[in-house]
């Protein structure tokens, strides 16, 4: 069938909104199809046989074990840089409310935009999790929801998905990139196919790479 | 006293089946409903119980409207105690427990005591045979403080045997109960010694109503056939004789013997005749083991359905009523104001515990 | 053992008996109602009892997230009332729960309730039981069996219940991280050793029990 | 033919009950089996149909073993039918669906027409009266060709009304099964009319077994008074008398007169004669309604528990017995060896249908 | 409509319908098994069938899964059978709807089953029924309205399903992202509007046939 010939693409959840939008400006001989989840679902399949040709993860570990594990064939690339944003709707952004309100943000032990949330907060000294505990969601999605649903009033999420929510400036408070740990999001390729070289080949051009910024990412060193 | 029932109601079911009754039910004794199986009998006690609500169908007893147009009495708040045709103990108490669980209810010692409880007082229904479950049953209604009494077939799920047994405790509490008895049953032989009042249902009517050995005589249906009742006499008490245990009782001039002591029913014996137990004869027999021998004067012959002869007896100014074949009617040449003697082994006489 | 699969199993535990009890004081008339009523809104409401059975945990979680954000209205009166907020804590876990595992506890129940003899309750009346008697002194210990096997069925799938806590109970340690959600950390962590643990005691607590309420219950009857 | 059934067990029920059996059923005409609830009848069916399983029972039915130490033949493959007390129709199948499910069963058609079913055969079971359920499993359990016929208690669910419509047909069908029926019962005047052999059952043993009236005068239980056998005698026919609706018969040398046309039955007629109907007289009675008088001797006296006498006659070498009160005895200074003369009202009489 | 909504309503409903299938060809003889045996292994095979009611169902596809990869058992059985590996397929969703759909199926068939009256299977036995006979010609016409339920029971319960879904399944269009799964997908990507329109065919599913179900068993009942 067509699906046989076309590449399937198993994408970290936040990277949605910029796939969608990249893969349609993919080489017409080029067809994708993809799914999108959580980066740690999308690698426990991978390792089960999952039928998917390319890894975009949201993360370095997952690709890494892939690999370590002999699933995967190809090198862990990184494809995008991701930053995390504090998102107070209706109110002007700013992190000391995150001594008082209730906040969210994706769990700090699994999820690369929890952990580059928490360190944003030591590094600026509000990590108080034993006086105001956030609620954690378990990837950034998950922590969006919380906040756009209004069960919480504040949350860190991924300036990706602020971008294509077209949230206003005001309301979003930008992590500085000194104060946390790189979100580098890694991709990898699980089988031979020539396509899938060439959709990272793809992904990792400089051309692509500018236009990443428009969907809430840094590129990615050159 | 009055009990008033009016009303029809379709019960919906398939086949239509309506109660249609506009009757004042008697109020006082004990009043048998007989009728076939679906004539309607368990749905006239549960609507006088309350259990099906109809409320165009108006229920007053004594004074008191239990249901009309716009009146609705509530079972538990009308004063009457049921027996069901299944003891329907609570499976979760015990025999005491079943007892004491009645709201206001009355000593339940005593009612151990009477019903026979006590060795059975800590078990569980489930642990009871048939008969045993019923007597509790009788037991815990009997608690109840009530106006009106109703038992729907109480002995109709036991077996010969148990039902035999419970039979006389069944009668005692019917006429302890001091307050009217509604009682419904099958079982014809149960409730005609008891009955003062006899209703025969059909097809959700009342169509006879009256003191049993007139309904029995008069109405054309299958169950009058059933109806042994024959005629009852009302006997005045002689002696009891322990030698032969037989009881010696008069009616006019002549003896009446029957079996048993019955001096605790009081002056007035009302003794039970099935007609088909009364023989004829012209002259007195002597001699014979027959020893109720009762001077008589036909007043009536009729022929039955099956081609017997019912003879009307006047004996002292009370009716007793034979059934013999046509071919002995034509050889003792009866008929009208011949003075006969009716013969009756006292084997077959039953006093009427009333 | 780790303290979180500690803390987890505390908060589990706790949550899953709590949902029991007010499972437990909710059902039972509401399983005699759909029981006994003849009125033609019951199917629906029928319906809507069964709905968590059939219904992605997921829909009804996000249902329930909007509807106890502080926005909703169940989240906007907590708010009102208590001054906190609701989503994200014990208590909208607990309602959560109780709306996920209802079906499970009060269709036994009202199968239950469904055979009584209606003998029993019409001896009942006529011996003088109110309707509220004869529910609470007849009905309810009649049905005792049901009621403890709608008890353990409730608290075993409370156990084990994910995608709506997922949804309104975020991941909070020692709050509302329960034991499947702490497992499907886990999995996605890649930690399938930690994970096979945890499986492993959800496992065993749910074939635990529902082995002994099965046995029970057959051995009573 | 051969009928064995031996050995005990142990039904594991609480209180504790055994069924404990060694015995030879007859495999010839009609068995009653009969005696208080729980005694066991039942168990004893389902052990011979298979039913249940207990293998330590042996079963051995004309030199089949059915069941045994190592031996098990299911119930389906028992050359057996069975009519259960509830009619157990299946609820799925119209009347008609019932007869034809039967598997190897016989000619529809005809059950329907011999049980009268042709107006039902479209309906579903759930819109039968009881009897008429009754009566589908009745025609149902005909249509399996079997060699040992089972009936369990067919008319106890039903109401009086319905079970004296139905009692002909079945004492009919136990007539035409050409095969040995075993009838389990309550109801004695059902079953002493047709049975051929009494079964006694009390705690899971037979304690009588052998003809009706030698059992039932023999055997001292709590359902001996309730068979009220009396005695059979066997009388010739002579004929029937239209105008009255009598038919004469005769034994010895005296005549017999009884209620209907029995020419059908035969030269030989059984008739069924209930102790208390028999009275005695020393000289012959003349001009009584009653039309039976007999000569008979005394052969023997006993007094029963409830303290009547009965008298033991001879009568053209047929036994016949009398039920009198003490003192009838005493006035009439009866004693082996009297002659006098036994009276039995013809309306009591009834022919036995076998 | 949009394509996606319509491609996954295709999948959702061949997968309900396969399942329904499959789930009443194998719990009528569970079900009776479970409803006559005295083996006292019974109430652990019973725990075992109700498993999936109080596992999460993330759980059972976790080991679900594992056991149908091309290493576990059943996935190198179907690999050597069929050359071809079975975890995310359009069959290993079947599998696995079919585990986790059958306590749904085979408790109120097995609940109705034992409603049996014994008295009905006597009177097929002695008029000459061989075991199998009173179970195809007696016990399931007779229980029809229970085998009705439990079908549309599971064919509902199918419909909802996620947790195991997204497990073993993947999301791949039009092979294995069913309703439940675009859902999650249209939530995740914040596409509220066609959430709210996906979680309402859902649900009016869901309803519907719950519902005209419920009244049907009652009114016939
Ligand atoms: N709950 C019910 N459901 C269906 N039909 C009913 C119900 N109650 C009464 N009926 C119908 O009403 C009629 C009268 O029934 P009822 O029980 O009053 O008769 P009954 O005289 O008490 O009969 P039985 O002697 O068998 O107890 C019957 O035809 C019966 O079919
Ligand atoms: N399935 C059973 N469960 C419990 N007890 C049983 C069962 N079958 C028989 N029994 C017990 O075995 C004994 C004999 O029962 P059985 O049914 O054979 O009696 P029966 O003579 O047929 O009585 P009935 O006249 O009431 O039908 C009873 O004491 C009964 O309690
Ligand atoms: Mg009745
Ligand atoms: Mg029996």
């Amino acid at each position: 069938s067509e699906d046989g010939v076309r590449l399937r693409v198993a994408v970290a959840a936040n990277f949605r909104a910029a796939f969608e939008q990249l893969s349609r400006e993919l080489p017409g001989d080029l067809g994708v199809v993809a799914t999108y989840g959580s980066s740690g679902l999308l690698a426990a399949q991978i390792l089960q046989g999952a039928p998917f040709d390319v890894f975009l993860s949201a993360d370095r570990e997952r690709p890494l074990q892939l690999v370590v594990e002999g699933v995967a064939p190809g090198q862990v690339r990184p494809y995008a840089v991701g930053r995390v944003a504090l998102w107070t709707p209706g109110v002007t952004a700013d992190p000391a409310m995150v001594k008082s309100k209730r906040y969210t943000m994706a769990n700090p032990e699994l999820a690369p935009y929890g952990r580059a949330a928490r360190d944003c907060l030591e590094s600026i000294d509000l990590w108080r999790p034993e006086d105001n505990p956030p609620v954690l969601g378990t990837n950034v999605s998950q922590a969006f929801h919380f906040v756009s649903s209004g069960a919480v009033d504040l949350g860190f999420v991924a300036l990706s998905q602020l971008v294509t929510q077209q949230v206003s400036e005001k309301e979003m408070w930008l992590c500085p990139e000194n104060i946390h740990s790189p979100i580098e999001q890694f991709a990898v390729r699980i089988t031979d196919r020539d396509e899938a070289q060439r959709l990272i080949a793809f992904l990792i051009h400089p051309d692509t790479q500018l236009r990443l910024a428009g969907f809430g990412y840094r590129p990615i060193a050159p | 006293m009055s009990l008033d029932v009016r009303g029809t109601v379709d019960l919906g079911t398939c086949p239509q089946f309506k109660l249609d009754i506009d009757a004042k039910l008697p109020t006082a004794g004990i009043t048998a409903v007989i009728g076939a199986s679906g004539c309607g009998k368990t749905s006239l006690l549960r609507l006088l119980a309350g259990l099906d609500r109809h409320e165009d169908f108006e229920v007053e007893f004594d004074g008191d409207c239990w249901q009309g147009a716009h009146v609705w009495r509530p079972p538990h708040e009308r004063p009457i105690t049921m027996v069901p045709q299944h003891p329907m103990l609570f499976p979760h108490l015990s025999v005491l427990g079943n007892l004491r669980c009645v709201p206001g209810g009355g000593d339940t010692h005593l009612a151990i005591e009477r019903f026979g409880l006590a060795s059975l007082s800590r078990r569980y229904p489930d642990r009871l045979s048939g008969g045993e479950q019923q007597r509790v049953a009788l037991a815990r209604a009997f608690l109840k403080p009530a106006k009106l009494w109703m038992l729907d077939e109480p002995l109709a799920s036991l077996d010969p045997i148990a039902r035999a047994d419970l039979a006389p405790l069944v009668a005692q509490v019917c006429r302890a109960a001091g307050q009217p008895v509604i009682y419904v049953t099958h079982s014809l032989t149960e409730v005609l010694q008891i009955a003062d009042h006899l209703l025969v249902m059909e097809g959700g009517h009342i169509i006879g109503s009256g003191r049993p050995e007139e309904v029995a005589a008069h109405l054309d249906h299958p169950l009058s056939p059933l109806i042994e009742v024959g005629t009852i006499l009302d006997c005045t008490f002689v002696r009891y004789h322990n030698e032969h245990d037989l009881s010696e009782l008069r009616i006019g001039d002549a003896a009446i013997w029957i079996r048993g002591n019955v001096e605790d029913h009081g002056k007035m014996v009302r003794v039970q005749i099935p007609a088909r137990d009364v023989a004829l004869a012209s002259t007195h027999p002597a001699d014979t083991s027959v020893l109720n021998v009762l001077p008589v004067t036909i007043t009536d012959l009729t022929t039955a359905p099956n081609g017997d002869v019912t003879v009307d007896l006047d004996c002292a100014d009370q009716t007793l009523r034979a059934r013999i074949t046509t071919l002995s009617a034509e050889r003792m040449r009866l008929g009208p104001g011949k003075e006969i003697f009716a013969m009756i082994k006292s084997v077959a006489l039953e006093p009427r515990r009333d | 053992m780790n303290p979180d699969l500690l803390q987890s199993l505390a908060v589990t535990a706790s949550l899953a008996a709590i949902t029991t009890a007010c499972l437990m004081l909710l059902t039972p008339p509401l399983a005699w109602w759909l029981a006994r009523t003849r009125h033609p809104v019951r199917p629906l409401v029928e319906a809507l009892v069964a709905l968590p059975l059939v219904l992605p945990p997921t829909v009804l979680g996000f249902y329930l997230l909007l509807f106890m954000s502080r926005d909703g209205i169940l989240g906007g009166l907590w708010h009102t009332a208590t001054g906190e907020s609701l989503a994200f804590t014990f208590s909208a876990l607990v309602i959560g729960s109780v709306v996920y595992s209802l079906p499970f506890v009060a269709q036994p129940i009202a199968a239950s309730f469904r055979t009584t003899e209606p003998g029993l309750l019409d001896a009942a009346s006529v011996l003088g039981f109110s309707p509220r008697q004869r529910f609470l002194r007849i009905v309810l210990p009649v049905h005792r069996r049901a009621l403890l096997a709608g008890a353990v069925l409730g608290f075993a799938h409370t156990i084990g219940e994910f995608g709506i806590v997922l949804m309104i109970g975020g991941n909070i340690p020692g709050e509302t991280r329960v034991l499947s959600i702490l497992l499907f950390d886990q999995v996605e962590a890649l930690n399938y050793a930690s994970a096979h643990l945890t499986a492993g005691i959800l496992l065993l607590i749910s074939l635990i029990t529902l082995t002994f309420t099965y046995a029970y219950l057959r051995r009573e009857s």
